[in-house]
């Protein structure tokens, strides 16, 4: 009984079972743990990793270099979540782009973007749709829009990503998950059950500092328990079936494709694009956007960092050459990405 | 991925909400949600609802904790 | 002034010059020491000078708690206050574009003429360049101040000392919330206004209640967040910085967590942060408590021997993390 | 600085505004008086101070015989020099296009760099905003200057006399015809260079020669005659000018020529028109010849109590015609 | 023999012959006479009339509104020579245009309009085409040019005009036509002579002092004489038989049409318009330009002032209201506008 | 109407001239005078070269005068 009293942070402090990796795949978590000052609380047999969940860090070189291309040969109005405009392509940034003459343009919702080419038919505007299943509902929103308003100068370049085939593509990367909350709040979360029977454990953990706690220390105990597990630790946002709504409509709009995964390499069916009857929005047909093949800088070691096989503080360049102000990888530039975070806050 | 943002619903009309963030206040796609009222709590990405939820994170974790210990 | 817009014309140098410069700028600023010659004749300060320029180019120029020409005076008038210094001069160039509504014109000079008589600064001399239409976004002013260093004060960004206490003389990040919602299409409405004050008046009355003050400098461009971290550097000591204690608007936290911006970041354009020993950190804070521009004022952290150049936060579960560096442009992000 | 442009980064007034300003700006401008922080600390001139500041936003920012740093400098310390000042201080804010080439930065500060070391003017403080890609043309840059008033001298617009000699120091409207070319695409190719020069040297020569003068003002936006309606107009006298006197180089005439201008209203930015008594005159001139920028000075007319705020010419034929007013924007015409 | 030392001046100065009006048909004449200070040299007797032979006072404020709709409605990008920027049209000028974002470009030549539009083929360039026989020519020429290049994104719009009908309708305005020299370089003298022969007296002029007062001499004493008489002052230049290249030109893309002059009403034959097979360089047939009847303000006296009626100082806001900065008509606005001249030279 | 410039032709190439007027140079067409050479005098007008020219006004109107007289 006299457990009962002890609190998340204490379970955490005091843990003293085997070691332990913990992924937090979500790079909003990353951020969010870094803030808070979390990784200073653990023991040293608890191992944080951070994953591939920053939507940004994850997408390749190609994708900036296909957005340039159309920013600047086509003149194309880009509208992007503001996440990118910093992220280095092969030669320029999206920022490099508009410092060229090219017209990009920060927005908050897709429904932003495709209002604004309504408002401005003599431009051609496409949003750049990147993120997990969580935003790809905007996005396929706004093309639905751009449909019923008889809009012609809207579409996507599309770069979406789902998770379950990165969660099998990580297995051994980490002994727990610590699942993306807004993510499960549109797929549910069957896979995870379906995972924890397969022998993955996790936890769905939502973004205060209380729940972020709590989900670290329910892994903890559970973990030291020594059987696989799965604890929705965010239930007042995430439901077992998830989105109805939101799955059904990526569904109408989207079909999964192969797609590369900066630092993974190609994931099998883990990407979307849309489907023939929507291709009148996707902008690489509409422009007929060359295959661009993106190079990224050779001594970025991102894709190790994602999976857990180094540090940040591994990279040679990490600090030196590459720093928030001249990123040299994705995940120095995102403020989700792990080396950011790492930079930033100083591990 | 995926900033969310806990808000209020101040407004319905057909498909979009008006939601309230500490003072800040912007529409938003609400199609995701059927049955949306004002006073109703929601999750917030990009522009859109994503869920229905409720606004006590204090509530949630303590009962978490109860069952965990 | 039967033109309705500004027009090349006025720009040119003959008799539409003189005219723009007659019936809009002086009919605003007239004073002895203003001149229309090359150059204004002026009495010097006693003592020593302290001399400060600023260029004003926000965007859009009207915004809710003010415009580019409040903002062009209350920039340079709390440069000169923040070295101790009383402003005495004050000079205006504007860059206009063709084609600018006269009345607009006439609305800014009107607001320059206003907080300069409120920060007790004389305009001595001006410049008018009129910019092709597309060359210049609206209307740019750089202002320069004049000052007089206030008898037995010295400050300076490199003075601060282990032990200070921190102090803002308000919430943060007005101004900057404030422009980035009236600039950016983000479709969001919040109940902000810009924090855009003259300032000479507050640091006086701390001065009339101490001379020992280490650091007094206004956060504009960059933000409370941005001064912390060159103070930092320059005096080589750490701050410890208290997350709950820093004043935030309701409305200002909403739209950053919108946005997923920090409003430390966020400029501000009538705040000062204050490093002074802590023993006078109450007396100061009781000054500003009664004027105008800083009913908010609070202590937020203090000045550390440890951690030199780093600015070190005390979060919500009482652990410290680093303050983020600041970073280059502010974006928006959703991820 | 390993960026090849400016971006929006250096303007955000965090880590690269700081290195843009310490790599280009403080690399050139260094001396004991310039400043990082929010003001310069300066000791002030003894007896009266001269003030003056200019906008400067010249297309293109390069060009024969200078570049925008170059003008900016000369600009302000002209002004000076025509108050009888010499120049002491200078504060420059530079407004800086996303995508300018930092190659182009430095070598604008390297132009100002120099043309301060020749003008003996110290730079003390500056600011550096960035606006977006198309916000702004290219580079525009504010100097705000101060200087000593010369014991014993006086001059001003108001002072101009009838009988006194009217001298020009050099040749007229080559600045304004050198950018005419630059900017404008009339395939016109003449050997013409700006006459941008700093003049402080050559006023203080004049003055030491004599002390007797009554009017010194720089001829720059609408030129030489621009400035003689001004003066006729503030001293309510008349203006006698010979056409034949008035120096203009062959490439200027020209020019002037295919395109319907009139010289003696071209900027000029290294010219100054000297009013002083007959008596004075020729010594004046002779002073100027022997100085670099005036090798071509000539007196060109008189003053007179006839015809008061009127300038008149006398043409080629012997009759008088009143020089036409200054007009607005200079078009060149064909018709 | 004592005769002969006289010089032109000192025959202008002493003439004592009877009254005589004579026109400087050409706005440069106007121009140079003011500058040179002539106008002070000659005896009462004389009447010096400023014509109507500037092309900006006489094209009507019609056409400068067709050029503002272009330019504001179509996004054209105008071309012009600096004369025409600051003329008043109904609403609004070409600077005004300029100053709500139109694209005004100078221009010292048509054949920089053309080679502009070649350069610029994302942009519809039209070049307003003014002016009376000596610079019909030059339009002609760019436009033969563009159909060379394959350029199809310049075109004229096209206010040319043709003096012999003019003279035909200021027949009774003048004893004494001094005839514009240029214009004559391209038609030759043929017709001057033709209206000598009915009873028509004039002289062709150059634009040097000289070769001014020695026109304006020769005039006088050949009144004196009492015959219709016609001297050509100016043979270094002009050529009985002009510029028959130039004439060819004209007749190959040009047809004559009804045109309007300001003051003058319609003027039949006395404008130009480009043929049938060049229509595809006529703006107004390109960009469907609507009929667009200009207002010219009532209280403006330039028809008056161009025929010789009234003197500009005859017109009410003459100086008050309208000055060259706030010109109310096109006579004031055009450096060789009677009423600008009067009002820069002070009379 | 018609501002004119005399001008000495500095280069000739089918159908254009480099013409010189007091140190101003400029390309103009040359299409409406068959035979210019180096060193001619033509009128210019708008960028074309409009008359083939003498440069000497001043024997031209001593003529005029003496034949006047
Ligand atoms: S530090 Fe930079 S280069 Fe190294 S892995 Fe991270 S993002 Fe890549
Ligand atoms: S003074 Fe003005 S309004 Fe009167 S006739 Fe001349 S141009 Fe027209
Ligand atoms: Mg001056
Ligand atoms: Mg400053
Ligand atoms: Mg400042
Ligand atoms: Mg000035
Ligand atoms: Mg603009
Ligand atoms: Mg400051
Ligand atoms: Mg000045
Ligand atoms: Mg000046
Ligand atoms: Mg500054
Ligand atoms: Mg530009």
């Amino acid at each position: 009984m006299e457990e009962k009293k002890k609190t998340a942070r204490e379970i955490i402090e005091g843990y003293q079972g085997p070691p332990v990796r913990i992924m937090e795949v979500c790079g909003t978590h990353t951020h969010e743990i870094f803030r808070l000052g979390i990784r200073k609380l653990l023991p040293p047999q608890v191992e944080l990793i951070s994953g591939p969940g920053c939507p940004v860090c994850v997408t390749p070189v190609g994708f900036i270099d296909e957005a340039v291309y159309l920013a600047l040969e086509k003149k194309a109005t880009i509208c992007t979540f503001g996440d990118l405009v910093r992220v280095p392509g092969t030669k320029k940034s999206l920022a490099d782009a508009r410092a060229e003459g090219a017209k990009i343009r920060i927005v908050y919702s897709p429904a932003d973007a495709e209002k604004y080419a309504a408002e401005h038919p003599e431009e051609q505007v496409v949003f750049l749709s990147v993120g997990f299943e969580t935003t790809t509902p905007a996005g396929c929103l706004s093309v639905k829009k751009a449909k019923e308003d008889g809009i012609s100068n809207y579409s996507l370049l599309v770069a979406n990503k789902t998770m379950p085939q990165a969660y099998q593509a990580l297995k051994g990367s980490a002994d727990v998950f610590l699942y993306p909350g807004h993510v499960n709040a549109i797929t549910g979360t069957k896979l995870c059950e379906q995972l924890a029977e397969d022998g993955v454990s996790g936890v769905v953990a939502g973004f205060t500092a209380k729940e972020l706690l709590t989900a670290l220390a329910v892994a903890l105990v559970r973990f030291q328990e020594g059987k696989p597990f799965f604890v929705n630790c965010y239930p007042r946002v995430v439901k077992e079936e998830g989105s109805p709504e939101a799955q059904k409509l990526m569904e109408e709009l989207m079909e999964p494709c192969d797609s590369e995964w900066r630092g993974l390499g190609v994931i099998p069916g883990s990407g979307l694009v849309l489907k023939k009857e929507w291709e009148n929005f996707d902008a690489r047909k509409k422009y007929a956007v060359p295959p661009i093949q993106g190079k990224p800088n050779p001594a970025c070691r991102c894709g190790d960092v994602l999976q857990g096989k180094c540090k940040p503080s591994d990279c040679k360049v990490f600090g030196k050459v590459c720093t928030p102000q001249h990123p040299v990888g994705a995940c120095m530039v995102s403020n989700e990405g792990a080396c950011s975070a790492y930079f930033m806050y100083g591990n | 991925m995926c900033v969310g943002l806990s808000a209020k619903v101040v407004k319905i009309s057909d498909g979009t909400a008006v939601v309230d963030a500490g003072g800040a206040k912007r529409e938003v796609s609400a199609q995701l949600l059927g049955d949306l009222e004002p006073g109703d709590y929601v999750m917030v990405h990009a522009g859109v609802a994503i869920a229905k939820i409720t606004d006590d994170d204090e509530e949630e974790t303590d009962q978490l904790m109860e069952e965990l210990l | 002034m039967d033109n309705k817009t500004v027009t090349m014309a006025h720009g040119a140098g003959g008799r539409q010059t003189s005219e723009l410069i007659d019936e809009v700028f002086k009919a605003h600023f007239a004073n002895p020491d203003l001149t229309a010659d090359d150059a204004a004749v002026l009495v010097p300060p006693t003592g020593k000078m302290a001399v400060s320029t600023d260029g004003f180019i926000v965007s859009p120029a009207f915004f809710p708690g003010g415009n580019i020409g409040k903002l062009s005076i209350c920039g340079t008038v709390n440069d000169l206050a923040c070295m101790g210094a009383k402003p005495m001069y004050l000079t205006c160039a504007f860059v206009i574009e063709e084609g600018f509504p006269m009345e607009k014109l006439e609305e800014i000079a009107s607001a320059m003429e206003k907080t300069a008589k409120e920060a007790g600064v004389r305009i001595v001399s001006g410049d008018t360049k009129v910019a092709g239409k597309g060359q210049v976004d609206g209307v740019f002013i750089t202002t320069t101040g004049m000052g007089e260093i206030q008898d037995g004060v010295q400050v300076g960004g490199e003075l601060a000392k282990p032990g200070d206490a921190i102090i803002v003389t308000g919430d943060v990040g007005r101004h900057g919330c404030t422009i980035l919602l009236a600039r950016e299409d983000f479709g969001i409405d919040a109940d902000v206004t810009s924090d855009c004050a003259p300032l000479w008046g507050t640091v006086k009355e701390v001065m009339d209640a101490t001379h020992d003050i280490h650091v007094i400098r206004d956060a504009t461009r960059g933000g409370v967040g941005t001064v912390l971290y060159e103070i930092a550097g320059q005096s080589n000591v750490g701050i410890r910085l208290d997350a709950a204690a820093v004043p935030v608007a309701p409305g200002v936290k909403g739209v950053c967590g919108m946005l997923g911006l920090e409003p430390l970041y966020l400029a501000c354009e009538g705040r000062m942060v204050i490093m002074a020993p802590k023993s006078e950190a109450e007396k100061i804070v009781e000054v500003l408590h009664k004027c105008p521009y800083s009913k908010d004022a609070a202590i937020i952290g203090e000045v550390t021997a440890d951690q030199p150049g780093k600015v070190v936060m005390t979060t919500e579960i009482g652990t410290q993390a680093l303050l983020p560096q600041p970073g280059g442009e502010l974006l928006p992000r959703i991820c």
